[in-house]
């Protein structure tokens, strides 16, 4: 319940964006994560309040889950002097460190190895942090990646890569990115264990992002775990996403994560419809009241550009 | 004559070297059958095909890396970075492994990094930089930055000319927003050779890049207001630079402004402001300015980056404290 | 009071941390058992453990990306780069990732970079560089440079009590030949803080790193050799800089030289011949000279190296041209 | 035969290079390849003319196999004007473009994209060539190596990466540098094959290597091997190579590839004791011409510091 709550509350908070984008009143693109939702939901409902995450771009069930709310999403994404960032950084680069959750930068693959510092430094303090971090299929091209997955293998950090496939980045295909059948075969040659699942199918990566986290937090390494999804718009709302052929989004259509949770959640008697319409009723509320909200709020005064590049002893 | 936008005139120049240096590749993320982030190589493949236009995976080391294998063996790669920021991932092949080669070895490394740069688009810390202090303090490296579209299409030949590694860097604002009336022919310029493009001699502006534009803005408003007549130099070469010019212009006008983009503390401008005090020092009526973005992470709220980038406005009043110093 | 060498000045700074910071953690290829390339960290496994000072895979970019990490999670993180030269495989955790984060979050990255630099040792275009201008051109990170035992010594405790991140710059040639005696007492050097090695009115040289020894053979050369009386300074910290006490240098003597074991086009020098410019031309009796390596790949010939580095030779020609200019 | 010879060259020449480095002749410290002659005499061996390849520090018998001459070699360490980087360069980083030996950088993992990309072009220009880089064990932690092997497989680039694992990378052992069980097995990962062999035994890494060579040089694609070896001396000759337990040296002095290249060949009656005396004279007699000559030389002239930098278009 908690997982399809999220997967619901991303998916209306990027409609929302991209209609404030299509107003022109956002600064930059929107960059939606629609149709992938079901992966960050399963982490974050997977999780443990002193876990930590590396979050993409394409994460924001992972936010919510992780108690940022939809008024702060906002804010970044306007810019707002409440935004998480205070307005410095924009669109998708914000998290919380109290939230356990590391603000990305956009250097693709570089949040790992910082996500892996992180859960070192946790477990010395005696917590049982694990660490995620999410990459995309382009992502795993980067020497990050790999630097990243083998230092944390050599010092057995408790640490989840889990690559979201979306067979493209940005307009490239997966045939051009890599040659290896599955992404998760990477993971024999850092000696660690590597995954596949669906990741459009709530309960199914939800089960296993779940086992994976309990197995690496009691018998501390990394795992990869590669979750086939797809992104269902362009890689920001500026990009037409022709590139993409009209037979696979019609498959991936039919297996929206969020109506393959409703489904899943009839068949077993979990959810009734009156609850559905609930939900999304309460959802679509706080959005609304939230979007509104940070429209109406202020950019950060300009005088304050120069504070706080450094921080004061 | 035709009018082009900066972006065209990059295009065009991409074009004509695709068409006459039959060893020429250009390649990059995206910039394929989607013709990069920026539509800057737009219909290259269509027209060439995907032997001379291609798509790599995200890899900006092994890309570089690639460049300098395939420069060394008679072709001319022309890299494109999705952003200026991303070459940080990057810099030894640069700076260690294109720069040094030719000293090393004798083997020429003929090169394009196409480098799209700068802020004001609203693109945050990681879509907004300006590295040219990273790039000029390569030795064995040259730079470029055209501020116009007949001088990118122009400057692209040029550098894909030349037997060394050249980064060329592009403004993201001047993409669509500045145009020009061109002719047919297309000749490379030299490199190192600046333009001034505006006369004067109460001071003058040397910069480069999107800010050329800003000073241009500025000095029209200054002869407006107060009857200033302000010199530009559009320096075009960042590395290496025209020392002759600026000197040139210090002489007629005693009274020297340095814009840049770029952050403060070991930034271009201090470059060109030292390389003027050493030569021409007595020619000096007052000490030569700087003017350059702070030395903060490039904002994303436009109330911020407004402040941050330095703009006509700016240049305006540096001016004018500088004359009426 | 004992002699102790500059690398000794390091290890015992190094070890004051270890002890007094139970956060701390020293890490880096070889550092551990070994006690790295340079012996540095010698000595310091054994007694602090593997837990807390430990080898890591070759893998730049991870490594500085892990000390993010830790240091946004309450850990103190000191971590070795082989040679400065192998950085450049990760500026951009540097320059992005770990410059920009207190800026962007709030979030406090503690975290000490140590950087062994320049050249002299006859290691070639890839052992040898001086990269402070990249390291000085980052927003939010600190660099510091120390050129004698106890500053080294208390610079690293300062490296290692501030909450941004600071790359600390080691020069090889320093490490055993050059010695002071020190007290017991270790205390934090303050950052930002130049110190006056020498004094005098004839001139002042302003520098930092193996060159500050340089310019104090320089200057007692040309004491005995015509009696001028130059000041050195030594910058210590490359950033933030002591801007007041390069200006008090500058009012003291009106002439100015900076020098710089690094490249010259957007060095180092350039930085501080501008910021002197810019706050006391008319203080000025010639302009501000550098002196610079050229930009030239270092070269490992003894016969190119020598003529690349700048040495007191070179330092005393330079000074006697602006003292009689 | 001409393998056998290549690799008595290459241990003469550095146990002549020890020599002068002892003497304290040499600026900086030697850099042997003692102990791993077998694999790179075997790679120079199995090439072709149109072959392309980075060596690392410890492959000096491809350069003596792909047309360098122990003079230059020698004239390289001493930084004389006529070595083949002018003495600009020093120790191991040489190469000659017209023997298709690329001129290293010492930033590891940094030249397999070099070569790459330089067989892309020649393949280009027609002709067969196929590219070989040499890495060692540690060398393979760096983001360089993966983006390096990912792109060479994405574009079918027919590229050898030879990891020479000689157990430690400096002082640090395999161990602290990877957690997989064969370095081989990352092929698999960028859909490519990987293949393990003894690098100590003459005959089966000729063949191995011969083998790949061939296969990719017919079918393009790249290709991993692992040869395990070992450095029978420190780092550098600066190094007191403490870390190395006696026992380990203890096998593979046993399996000394020299050693064990001429017991092959004295069973399978290829070779007499009277024709290796010979040999080994004569390689003697060379190797101490041209040190002399090399050791009599001028180093550069300081005047020549700043030519070169650019190339004059
Ligand atoms: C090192 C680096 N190079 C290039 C980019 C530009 N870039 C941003 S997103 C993107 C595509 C990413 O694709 P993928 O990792 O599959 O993630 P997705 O957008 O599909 O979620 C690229 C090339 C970058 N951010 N970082
Ligand atoms: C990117 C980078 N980081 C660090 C170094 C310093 N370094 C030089 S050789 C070496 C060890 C290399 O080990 P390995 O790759 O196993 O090769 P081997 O010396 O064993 O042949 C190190 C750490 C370097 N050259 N490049
Ligand atoms: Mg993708
Ligand atoms: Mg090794």
């Amino acid at each position: 319940m908690k997982l399809l709550r999220l997967m619901i509350q991303a998916r209306r908070v990027d409609e929302r964006l991209i209609k404030i984008c299509r107003q022109g009143r956002l600064r930059g693109s929107a960059f939606a994560g629609i149709g992938q939702e079901a992966i960050s939901a399963a982490v974050a409902v997977a999780s443990q309040p002193d876990d930590l995450f590396a979050p993409c771009i394409r994460n924001l069930p992972l936010h919510l889950g992780r108690g940022e709310t939809p008024l702060g999403v906002f804010r970044q994404a306007l810019g707002r002097a409440k935004s998480p960032t205070g307005g410095r950084d924009g669109n998708v680069h914000y998290g919380r460190l109290d939230h356990g959750v590391y603000t990305m930068i956009s250097h693709l693959g570089s949040m790992i190895s910082v996500v892996a510092g992180g859960v070192m430094a946790k477990r010395r303090q005696g917590k049982d942090t694990v660490g995620v971090a999410f990459v995309g299929d382009g992502a795993t091209s980067t020497g990050d990646f790999h630097e990243a997955l083998n230092f944390a293998a050599v010092f057995d950090i408790p640490l989840l890569v889990i690559i979201e496939n979306n067979h493209y980045a940005y307009s490239t295909p997966t045939s051009h990115q890599y040659r290896c059948h599955r992404l998760a075969d990477r993971a024999v040659g850092y000696g660690i264990d590597g995954y596949s699942a669906d990741g459009n199918n709530p309960a199914e990566i939800y089960i296993t992002v779940r086992d994976i986290l309990n197995d690496i937090r009691a018998n501390p390494r990394p795992a990869l775990l590669e979750a086939d999804t797809m992104r269902m718009r362009g890689h920001g709302e500026h990009d037409d996403f022709k590139y993409v052929p009209e037979t696979l989004l019609q498959v991936y259509r039919r297996r929206d994560p969020i109506r393959m949770g409703i489904r899943g959640m009839q068949a077993a008697k979990l959810i009734t419809d009156d609850q559905i319409e609930a939900m999304e009723l309460e959802i679509a509320d706080e959005i609304d009241r939230s979007a509104r909200q940070a429209l109406s709020e202020e950019e950060p005064l300009a005088d304050t550009l120069t504070q706080g590049v450094y921080r004061d002893a | 004559m035709r009018e082009i936008t900066y972006l065209q005139g990059i295009q065009e120049g991409l074009r004509e070297v695709l068409k006459t240096d039959p060893t020429s590749v250009i390649y990059g993320q995206d910039v394929g059958a989607f013709g990069g982030a920026f539509k800057v190589t737009e219909g290259l493949q269509a027209e060439f095909g995907e032997a001379r236009v291609f798509d790599t995976p995200i890899s900006e080391s092994a890309m570089l890396g690639a460049a300098i294998g395939m420069a060394t063996q008679g072709m001319r790669p022309i890299v494109e970075m999705q952003f200026a920021d991303f070459i940080t991932t990057a810099m030894h092949q640069l700076l260690n492994n294109a720069g040094t080669r030719h000293y090393r070895t004798g083997d020429a490394v003929p090169m394009v990094v196409r480098v799209p740069s700068g802020g004001g688009t609203g693109g945050g810390p990681f879509h907004s930089e300006e590295l040219e202090t990273y790039f000029c303090h390569m030795p064995g490296v040259k730079v470029v930055y055209p501020a116009f579209p007949s001088d990118a299409r122009s400057l692209l030949l040029s550098a894909a000319q030349d037997p060394n590694p050249v980064v060329f860097m592009e403004n993201k604002t001047l993409y669509r927003s500045v145009k020009e009336r061109v002719g047919d022919d297309l000749t490379a310029l030299p490199l190192g050779k600046a333009s001034v493009r505006h006369e004067g001699d109460d001071a003058v502006v040397i910069t480069y890049g999107a800010m050329v534009h800003e000073a241009l803005r500025a000095v029209s408003e200054l002869h407006v207001t107060e009857g200033y007549e302000v010199m530009v130099v559009d320096l075009r070469s960042l590395k290496p630079y025209d020392l002759d010019t600026i000197l040139a212009a210090t002489a007629a006008t005693s009274r020297v402004l340095v814009v840049s983009e770029g952050w403060r503390t070991c930034g271009y401008a201090a470059e060109i402001a030292t390389a003027i005090n050493e030569s021409a020092f007595h020619l000096l009526d007052a000490p030569v300015h700087r003017l350059t973005a702070p030395d903060v992470p490039v904002p994303f709220a436009k109330s911020l980056e407004d402040r941050y980038r330095p703009a006509a406005a700016d240049i305006v009043k540096a001016l004018r404290d500088l004359i009426e110093l």
